[in-house]
């Protein structure tokens, strides 16, 4: 096959279901497709007007091109057909194109169209030849379409087998830790002394009964006792007082915070 | 018949997938594999079952001529649109090649979802990031895709040669300088072609 | 090679499950596959793969010698765990021992694993039930062990008070400490030691 053929649509023969060109379809003449949805943007649909024109894309009409894309919009525009914008942003490159190649060469700008004209050339011809190269590899005897592996393999199945290593040294030491680590341990738990709050209620309301007067919340505090034992009867004397306020059976005062708590009776 | 032929034709008809000669020599212990996969070949080329290469994994195969009487109504290959294959195709004989790059040659963007079927197919997948701005990621084929397609390798892609002596692969950029340099060229030669049509 | 005989070759070798000799004919579009499926089990003969017939299906299948290809083992090296080693020692020391009692050795709870790793091993087994309320299962060491750790009978393992002067019951940080206090105590003795030869 030579480079034209491969260039060239009609050369590479594309399998009808694989691929369905929308130039395939259309007609020699006029009746062009006013289907958006047929084209993928403005390139693809330049590459099917160019396709039209049944010569290799290096001999192109680019004028003749430009033409027939901006009679395609002109046509949809009239249909109002709502064009995408990159369609319209391309008519308007296709436009200025067109009239930058028809200026006399001194005038033309630069980059000069020519230059620009050959992009689009190289740019149609790469995106062609990818869609013939496309169509040729769909075209391949496919594996579960057209060839099949084997429909029920038996599988090669490999185990696995551990190797145990361990060593003379690490079992006796691993023995040796056991036995380290589970010496027994025997924890006590010592005989704390404390005043229960129904200890604490009851002597506390006791003595509220005898004296009328303000005391200081140390006072109902057991003399003699362990000092351990006494801040034990402190904590539950304390929330005793808060119990016999909150029932109306006693008064609480502090005259500033952090000073001394003060508890009287009330009499019922 | 040689022992280790049919150790290696029993290995690959009852594999599940493609094997490298690596593989099976592994699986036999260490033999050396390639002679017994030669005479497979041969020995399977006229039957209706093959035995194929197919990016260095060997695999059976029914023959492609028998195509006619094995396809399968119920399982018909997923149809790729026309945007996917195209997007393969690019991603084929380019690759490694960035979506940009991808996006560049069709004029469109591509969806998101045209990679990802592809991707999920097995037949592209990601192969690390284009050191350059942006670092974008780039796709490359796998070998699935070989094996799906039948092609040994990458150079057995159609016309790849041409292509590439055509300068199609390579960038605009590239294909423009070269034109500007030597503008006379691309006027003659279709010129000359004509005849050969 | 005969066509027929190569559209049945293929169509067993793409079928999912055996086929029937009607079944095949109907596929093959009603051709009389007799014959072509005698042909085709003399071919396969002698190969790495037969055509078997099973209760009036066929199908490919590996050659019975060389079932042992399909399921092969690998085997890895691998070293015990620190809590299967310490399970072991127990086995070891106390056998016959139960899983309870293991625990209550231990100070810790010992997965099921750890003692399915030693009997994989073949250093550990089970040798009946202990007579009390739950039978459980009690485990000993095997003759593999003893020749594992090159111990003539379990009374080779060192006792308590050997463990003891060898430092190896103290907790793990006052051995570390004790290393580190003395160490030249490792270089001195091999030196002396050189003479006894």
């Amino acid at each position: 096959m030579n480079e034209e053929g491969l260039i060239d649509g009609p050369a590479v023969s594309f399998s009808e279901d694989e691929w369905q060109g929308v130039a395939s379809a259309a007609t020699e003449d006029q009746a062009l497709y006013l289907e958006l949805d047929g084209w993928e943007g403005p390139l693809d649909l330049l590459l099917d007007l160019a396709r039209r024109q049944k010569v290799d894309l290096r001999r192109i009409s680019i004028l003749e091109l430009v033409d027939q894309y901006l009679t395609y919009i002109e046509q949809a525009e009239a249909l109002r057909l709502e064009l995408a914008a990159d369609y319209l942003v391309m008519a308007a490159w296709l436009a200025y194109l067109k009239s930058a190649l028809l200026l006399p060469r001194e005038e033309q700008p630069d980059p000069s169209p020519e230059e620009l004209a050959l992009r689009l050339q190289l740019r149609l011809q790469r995106l062609a030849a990818m869609r013939d190269a496309a169509a040729r590899l769909m075209g391949r005897d496919r594996l579960g379409r057209d060839v099949f592996q084997r429909g029920a393999p038996e599988g090669l199945r490999i185990d696995r087998k551990n190797l145990w290593q361990c060593d003379w040294f690490a079992l006796v030491q691993a023995y040796g830790q056991v036995k380290a680590r589970t010496v027994p341990v025997v924890h006590m738990v010592r005989d704390r002394m404390v005043m229960t709050l129904d200890s604490a209620l009851a002597r506390v309301s006791a003595m509220l009964g005898v004296n009328l007067d303000w005391m200081d919340l140390r006072d109902f505090l057991p003399p003699q006792a362990d000092p351990k034992l006494k801040r034990s009867a402190l904590a539950s004397s304390f929330v005793a007082a808060l119990e016999l306020a909150r029932l109306g059976k006693a008064e609480i005062a502090q005259e500033h915070v952090f000073g001394p708590l003060k508890l009287r009776g009330i009499k019922a | 018949m040689d022992e280790l032929v049919r150790a290696v034709e029993a290995t690959l008809f009852a594999a599940e997938e493609p094997m490298s000669a690596e593989a099976i020599s592994t699986h036999l212990g260490g033999a050396n594999v390639k002679d017994a996969l030669a005479e497979l070949e041969e020995q399977y080329r006229e039957r209706g079952v093959q035995l194929v290469e197919r990016g260095k994994r060997w695999h059976f195969q029914t023959a492609p001529d028998l195509a006619h009487l094995l396809r399968r109504e119920r399982e018909e290959t997923r149809r790729l649109s026309r945007a996917a294959t195209e997007v393969l195709a690019i991603v084929a004989y380019h690759e490694p090649v960035s979506r940009a790059e991808i996006e560049a040659i069709r004029g469109v963007q591509t969806a998101k979802g045209t990679l990802d079927v592809l991707m999920e197919a097995g037949w592209v997948r990601i192969v690390g990031r284009r050191e350059v701005p942006g670092r974008p990621v780039i796709y490359a084929t796998t070998p699935l895709f070989l094996s799906h397609f039948g092609l040994e390798s990458r150079k057995d892609l159609p016309g790849i040669d041409e292509l590439r002596a055509a300068g199609l692969l390579d960038p605009v950029e590239d294909a423009l300088a070269a034109a500007m340099d030597v503008p006379d060229v691309g006027e003659t030669e279709p010129a000359e072609q004509e005849s050969t049509d």
